[in-house]
């Protein structure tokens, strides 16, 4: 028989201005299986908690209910209380009779009524409460990092630095992302490889940092503390060990014509190749697409030429398994393609800005590369077309974003300021041309933001046009922009020698495809979600796995930094402890009713549902039934409403407690 | 304002809700101090996705006059998307109940934030002045009292007990 | 009357079977054919478990092959020999749930040799089996049946039933009940219910019903009265249609085996027109891994919430 | 006693024995099926077919209450239901395969343990029983030694005869007592002949053979072939007229509930399932084999009688054709 204690709060007058606390406490005191019952001023208050520890002592109480207000307030103080006097907590219920009861009627005895049959309800639900224990889940201080631009790089490094291993997987043969595409930074115009690359030497060298470059997630299983992932670490051909970055492979290497994507396609580079000139690794790849050697099986020029022997055909990938305790998804954004409308993009083409069939289209990361002193001009702005330098200039915002009609209604959050650093760029090296800006509207919160912006108009001698251009064609060797003035409700034509359009940040391709395997959610864009928009903004609602940087939403470098670095610093949380403790109302299985139709599992928000195995003594395979794992499951209960046979069960949550209270009313 | 007059018959409500939202916006309807009819029991539950529609059975058994089952509004679930499976159940689970002849006057659903204090106390006025119209519950009492002929037996403390009721 | 139906073509395919299950079971293809075979009674027939070659000419079809052998593959049934491939012998309304149980992981195709039945229909009842088939004594199922001839089966005798157009009688119920104020429903249904003894034959030859331990069965806590007992066994009937919902396709086993002639199908009907309208949602045509309470669309229906 | 009564008397008999404040059941429609039931008066009486569950509900409730029990604070009250309270009773229009079990019946309640829930009925029931003039071949009364004219069980019996009406037959003081409190109704046999009884056509049992060879087969693989299409519902036990399992459970909250006794089957599996998880009849071939067991070899061996009145509707509405008649026929002959 239990010997339940129920202790009734008067929270000052809050409750026993409406309830008769008294008569509640007398009344719940003749109930079955009710030992101990009184009531208190503040139940809460230090000598209320110790009346509830005494009574538990002298009244070996077996369960306690608080009568109280909301579980939401104090659950967790009166079940610690119950904890230090030696019961689990989770014999300690609470039933609220002030929010629900004593704060919401006037008629005290309606009111008192109510507050015995809440409490009257509680009781019988407590007789069914069973003894939970704290769930522990051992942790792997090892994190992974997905994504090496400047987000995961940062990520990686904070990490790092205090002392956890680090796995940092990064798709491209070299880390940088796009901030090592960047010529210069808003709003302090400094040299944006000058700042990172000694970032990605930071990687490179760091004793904690494990680093596979040209590879990519395959597999992740797990749960918070405990994920196994494989990465696919593609074949470089190239073997990392013994080369030793020289570069005469590249120089030798007989096919020079491939368009190289780092700079946007503008220049050239070879089939053997490291992206760019600091690289991290400084290790060629050979692009299998492009080589000879792989098309033909003749060529072999770069295995000839190198000295250490590196260059590898025969290379396969190669699958590795990582045990991390955290994982860090960092993969950053890709710009909408101003070409072709890509198949399945959630957004209309732009044909009227040409599909980018007019050489001189271009996007802004290819103005960029064209401004960066490293790129394929040596920092000149001259034409794709037929090399000259622009003398009138059209930058067009918004291309893709808050186009509502075109599919996508975000802002990309970063295009006014990167226009307004391109119009600076443009006027430091084009003295004697002029640059136009077509806006919707200037969005330039943040520091000295607003500050640049005004001097990109006001001494840079950009000419923003408030509105937006209907169409451009070629014309001669120039590009007709035909636009409206809204401001002034003109017309606009302007003959420009070069366009700029300041496309839309997308999350990178195959963003959806990475959450899958990760069991993360993500929006219609495929941003990633994060748990709490406000107060959980960089972790995931899948435990042990955080966001940072632009695969959450467009973001510019100083908001990814802060970002990353608050990944690094929940993570480093979660590796504060050798062992993670979770409530324990979780789901299990009551293995002998479970027939596996696994309706738990297609249900599961969590991905909490294995597959386990039941054999006989001699191994043989009687059945398989379903397996919640304690440190995935959310808690949720979808599964046991959904289980036919009621195979599985929430702790805390049990059939049994809530028919008790049902059948208490 | 509810006013507290006396009527001639007080339903007994039963509400399902979820912790992270509807329990939420009750308890700030208490914070408001929002005055609303005391004929409501509230049973928490994590999230809608656990309120299996048993219990909404077993509720009507055991003499509830009006049920109501409330959670997170669709996008806002705790546990992703607990209330969307809840939807479909509920959707379905309705239909019966209807067919086997429930009122469905007597089953309310309905989307609660923790920040719909107000909400919270219109849903639970209006379905208790709504049952209150309807009258009890009679079907599932009636039924469970009943018997089949060959164990009826008609002896004057059967027959108390169902005046009683 | 005549509106009997032709069921000549039974014959020929009683032959096919059995030359089918020969073969399969001599070249050991299967470890078992479940078939129907001849029983005593003129016209009867009933389930049979046969392993061996030489017993395939006792498997028959004829209109009184009512049951859906289905229920025999399920993990409920400890007593067919599992660990093999098993030829089962399936009528349209059959395959349609077994066609589930594969999306259910009850079942795996590999594992299964369907022998499928070209079908007229089948009766009603099989109380009197030596009745003659006919627009009056065929079950309510086959009055409405889209599947006469089975697809995706390893082998169907080639054989084309002819059959007799007829008024579908479920979908005329649910209009006659929905009609109904809620008050003459819950009479209709209280009257039905209340002749119910809990005899669980409804769930026992159902083959979804494939749970070790039924909820109904469970005392702790007694989530449904188990005394047949007006009130038990309404709950127990309204939980059992809720927990078929989406995954009934009809094959009308538990109306038909019901000794108080509870109209059971009615219920498993409603919901399974419900659920089209809802979720456009059809039982038993294709193997899915998810009903369509097992899985969401933001976007779905809740007028019904406030 | 011999008498004669007319149809029309028969049913002004029942009207008065209603009005007289007794309950009367007999075979009517229910929702569409026929079943036993309180009549409210005559018109509603279905005689020409058997009803779907047997009479035995009438001595041996579907489900009934035993006891009842209320908590209050701490205080546990407990009721016993009285007996006494059971409603006197004439039974009407059963048939001689549904009367016959009745007598079986009290065999095995009055045994080591007296069952008043059962006896009491039983001694406030009149049975007015029907001889049959229609058999199917799921029939076989005779082959288990009764016949569709067999007045055991009755305390009143009918025959129809030509032209209408029934000659009866007293067999008990009950028997006479009701044909003697209504003796206006009744007039005296005119010698009219009987109408002809029906012929059920299944051959007679050798029940000494049966039991014999059960008595030495508690294994045998012919349970398998037998059973193995058994899907476990209770519809056969249920529908018997002799099959008298019960269940007891506890129903209700922990404030108030029942203790009630209902129907059970040795077809579940949970019949004999123990606590622990283990079951001795872990599979239907074991559970059938119970079933014939009991009614050729354990209910002999303890009351020396079968228990089985061959009614058939266990083999008409077996939902997987299981025919009993033909098994225990291929066991008198092994």
């Amino acid at each position: 028989m239990s010997r339940i204690g129920v202790f009734i709060c008067h929270c000052g007058e809050n409750i026993s201005r409406t309830v008769d606390v008294e008569r509640v406490a007398a009344q719940v005191g003749t109930l079955p299986g009710v030992a101990f019952s009184t009531d208190y001023k503040y139940m809460c208050s230090d000598p209320g908690q110790g009346l509830l520890k005494k009574a538990i002592q002298e009244q070996r109480l077996s369960h306690v209910v608080v009568a109280a207000c909301s579980p939401r307030m104090h659950e967790k103080t009166f079940r610690k209380a119950v904890e230090s006097a030696g019961l689990n907590p989770f014999l300690c219920e609470m039933a609220n009779i002030r929010e629900h009861c004593s704060w919401v009627h006037e008629d005290r005895e309606e009111a008192t009524q109510k507050a015995i049959e809440i409490v009257g309800m509680m009781v019988e639900r407590v007789k069914k409460n069973r003894v939970l224990p704290t769930i522990t889940v051992p942790v792997t201080k090892r994190s992974l990092v997905i994504g090496g631009g400047i987000a995961g790089i940062q990520a990686a490094l904070d990490i790092a630095d205090c002392g956890h291993e680090v796995v940092l997987v990064e798709r491209e043969p070299s880390i940088g992302g796009h901030m090592a595409q960047l010529s210069e930074t808003f709003p302090t115009l400094d040299c944006s490889q000058c700042i990172m690359t000694p970032k990605m030497v930071d990687v490179a060298n760091h004793p904690k940092i494990k680093l596979y470059t040209y590879a990519e997630i395959e597999h992740v299983e797990g749960y918070i503390g405990n994920f196994q992932v494989t990465v696919r670490k593609k074949a470089r051909s190239v073997d990392e060990d013994k080369c030793t970055g020289c570069g005469v492979c590249m120089t030798k290497c007989p096919q020079k014509k491939i368009p190289n994507t780092f700079d946007r396609n503008l220049g050239m580079r070879p089939a053997i190749y490291v992206p760019f000139p600091q690289a991290v690794p400084n290790t060629p790849v050979i692009d299998r697409e492009n080589c000879t050697k792989f098309k033909t099986g003749k060529c072999g020029v770069c295995q000839k030429v190198c000295g250490p022997g590196a260059v590898d055909y025969e290379q396969e990938d190669q699958l590795i398994v990582e045990p991390v305790g955290a994982i860090v998804v960092a993969t950053g954004f890709d710009l909408y393609s101003i070409e072709e409308k890509p198949k399945g993009s959630p957004i209309k083409g732009y044909g009227e800005f040409g599909h980018g069939k007019i050489p001189d289209v271009i996007d802004g990361m290819t103005f960029e590369r064209l401004a960066s002193a490293s790129g394929p001009t040596g920092g000149k702005i001259l034409r794709p077309s037929d090399g000259r330098e622009p003398k009138q200039i059209v930058f067009i915002q918004c291309v893709g974003s808050r186009a509502r009609e075109k599919g996508i209604s975000y802002c990309s959050k970063i295009c006014c300021m990167y226009t307004a650093k391109h119009t600076m760029l443009y006027h430091h090296k084009v003295h004697d041309g002029q640059a136009y800006v077509f806006f919707m509207d200037a969005r330039t919160p943040g520091k000295s933001y607003d500050e640049f912006w005004r001097r990109s108009i006001e001494e840079e001698e950009a000419v923003y046009i408030r509105g937006m251009v209907s169409r451009l064609y070629q014309k001669g060797d120039k590009i007709v922009v035909m636009g409206s003035d809204i401001a002034v409700g003109v017309q606009v034509e302007i003959e420009a020698d070069m366009v700029v359009l300041a496309t839309a940040v997308q999350p990178q391709k195959g963003a959806d495809t990475l959450a899958q395997k990760l069991g993360i959610s993500y929006d219609k864009y495929h941003f990633y979600s994060e748990a709490h928009a406000k107060l959980r903004p960089v972790e995931c609602a899948t435990a042990g796995i955080y966001l940072a940087g632009a695969c959450q939403g467009p973001k510019d470098i100083p908001d990814t930094v802060s970002q990353a670095s608050a990944a690094a610093a929940k993570v480093m949380t979660l590796f504060a402890k050798d062992k993670l403790e979770r409530e324990p109302i979780v789901a299990k299985v009551r293995e002998a009713g479970c027939v596996g139709c696994f309706y738990c599992r297609k249900v599961c928000p969590y991905g909490a549902v294995e597959e386990k195995e039941i054999r006989d003594r001699q191994g043989n395979l009687i059945k398989v039934v379903a397996y919640v794992n304690p440190g995935v499951c959310g808690g949720c209960g979808t599964c046991q409403a959904t289980c036919p046979s009621k195979s599985v069960e929430l702790d805390g949550y049990t059939d049994e407690q809530i028919v008790a209270m049902i059948e208490s009313l | 304002m509810h006013h507290t007059e006396k009527h001639n018959f007080e339903p007994k409500i039963i509400a399902f809700v979820c912790t992270w939202c509807t329990y939420a916006g009750a308890d700030l309807a208490g914070t408001s101090r929002m005055q609303y009819p005391a004929n409501v029991r509230v049973l928490k539950f994590p999230c809608t996705g656990r309120i299996d529609p048993v219990f909404i059975l077993k509720a009507f058994q055991q003499g509830a006059d009006g049920v109501l089952v409330s959670g997170c509004h669709p996008g806002d679930c705790h546990y992703i998307a607990g209330n969307f499976h809840a939807r479909r159940r509920f959707a379905a689970f309705r239909k019966l109940l209807e067919f086997v002849g429930v009122d469905l006057g007597r089953l309310q659903f309905s989307w609660v934030s923790a920040a719909e204090g107000g909400k919270w106390v219109e849903m639970v006025t209006d379905l208790t002045e709504r049952v209150r119209g309807m009258g009890p519950m009679q079907e599932f009492r009636e039924l469970a009292l009943e018997e089949q002929w060959s164990g009826a037996i008609d002896t004057p403390e059967l027959r108390e007990a169902y005046n009683s009721i | 009357m005549t509106n009997s139906i032709d069921t000549s073509i039974y014959t020929a395919i009683t032959e096919a079977i059995q030359d089918e299950a020969r073969r399969i079971l001599s070249e050991r293809s299967v470890i078992a054919v479940v078939g129907y075979t001849a029983a005593r009674r003129k016209g009867s027939a009933q389930p049979v478990v046969i392993t061996q070659a030489d017993d395939a000419g006792k498997l028959i079809f004829s209109a009184a092959c009512v049951n859906n052998l289905a229920v025999y593959l399920t993990k409920a049934k400890k007593e067919i020999p599992k660990g093999g491939k098993i030829g089962i012998v399936v009528k349209g309304c059959d395959l349609k749930a077994l066609v589930g149980l594969l999306g259910e992981s009850q079942l795996k195709r590999e594992e299964l040799y369907l022998i499928g039945v070209p079908c007229a229909g089948v009766l009603a009842s099989t109380a009197q089996p030596a009745r003659e088939l006919t627009g009056d004594t065929i079950a309510p199922k086959c009055r409405e049946c889209d599947n006469h001839l089975p697809q995706g089966c390893d082998f169907v005798p080639d054989q084309r039933p002819v059959t007799l157009e007829l008024a579908g009688k479920y979908s005329a119920e649910i209009a006659r009940l929905e009609a109904m104020t809620p008050a003459e429903r819950w009479a209709y249904w209280k009257e039905q219910f209340k002749k119910c003894i809990k005899c669980y034959a409804c769930r026992q030859v159902c083959p979804f019903c494939f749970c070790e331990q039924c909820l109904c069965d469970r005392n702790k806590p007694q989530m449904v009265e188990t005394t047949p007992r007006p009130a038990g066994n309404t709950a127990w009937h309204i939980v059992r249609a809720m927990h078929l919902a989406g995954r009934c396709a009809g094959c009308a086993e538990c109306e038909r085996v019901c000794p108080m002639d509870i109209p059971l199908n009615l219920l498993n009907r409603k919901m399974a027109k419900e659920l089209k309208e809802l979720y456009d949602y059809e039982a038993g045509f294709e193997v899915r891994e998810k009903g369509p309470l097992a899985m969401y669309d933001e976007k779905d229906d809740q007028s019904f919430i406030k | 006693m011999h008498k004669y009564i007319s149809e029309n008397n028969l049913k002004a008999l029942l009207d008065h024995l209603i009005a007289d404040g007794k309950r009367v059941i007999a075979p009517r429609m229910d929702a569409g099926t026929p079943l036993y039931g309180p009549l409210a008066d005559s018109a509603g009486i279905v005689l020409d077919q058997l009803p779907r569950r047997s009479a035995k509900e009438t001595f041996f409730p579907v489900c009934e209450d035993i006891m009842s029990y209320d908590k209050e604070g701490q205080q546990v009250t407990l009721r016993d239901v009285s007996p006494a309270n059971f409603p006197e009773t004439i039974l009407v229009g059963v048939r001689p395969c549904d009367a016959a079990a009745i007598p079986v019946l009290d065999a095995v309640f009055s045994w080591d343990y007296k069952d008043e829930f059962f006896l009491e009925r039983r001694r406030k029931t009149t049975i007015v029983g029907l001889a049959c003039t229609q058999a199917d071949d799921a029939c076989f009364c005779t082959a288990v030694g009764l016949s569709p004219a067999d007045p055991k069980g009755s305390d009143l019996f009918l025959t129809p005869v030509e032209g209408g009406g029934y000659a009866c037959e007293t067999f008990t003081d009950k028997g006479e007592a009701l044909v003697n409190n209504h003796g206006e109704l009744f007039a005296e046999p005119n010698g009219t002949p009987a109408l002809p009884l029906a012929e059920p056509q299944t051959e007679k049992f050798d029940l000494k053979k049966v039991k014999a060879w059960l008595d030495d087969h508690f294994e045998d693989p012919a349970w398998d072939s037998i059973a193995v299409r058994c899907v476990g519902c209770g519809a056969c036990a249920f529908l018997c007229p002799a099959c008298h399992c019960f269940d007891i459970v506890d129903e209700g909250t922990e404030k108030a509930g029942k203790r009630r006794k209902s129907w059970d089957a040795c077809g579940f599996w949970k019949f004999t399932h123990h606590a622990s998880g283990h079951n001795p009849r872990d599979l239907q071939p074991k559970r059938y084999r119970n079933r014939i067991m009991h009614k050729f070899k354990y209910y002999d061996d303890k009351f020396g009688q079968t228990l089985c009145t061959g009614c058939g509707r266990c083999i008409r509405f077996c939902p997987v054709g299981i025919d009993i008649a033909a098994i225990v026929n291929e066991i008198s002959k092994k």
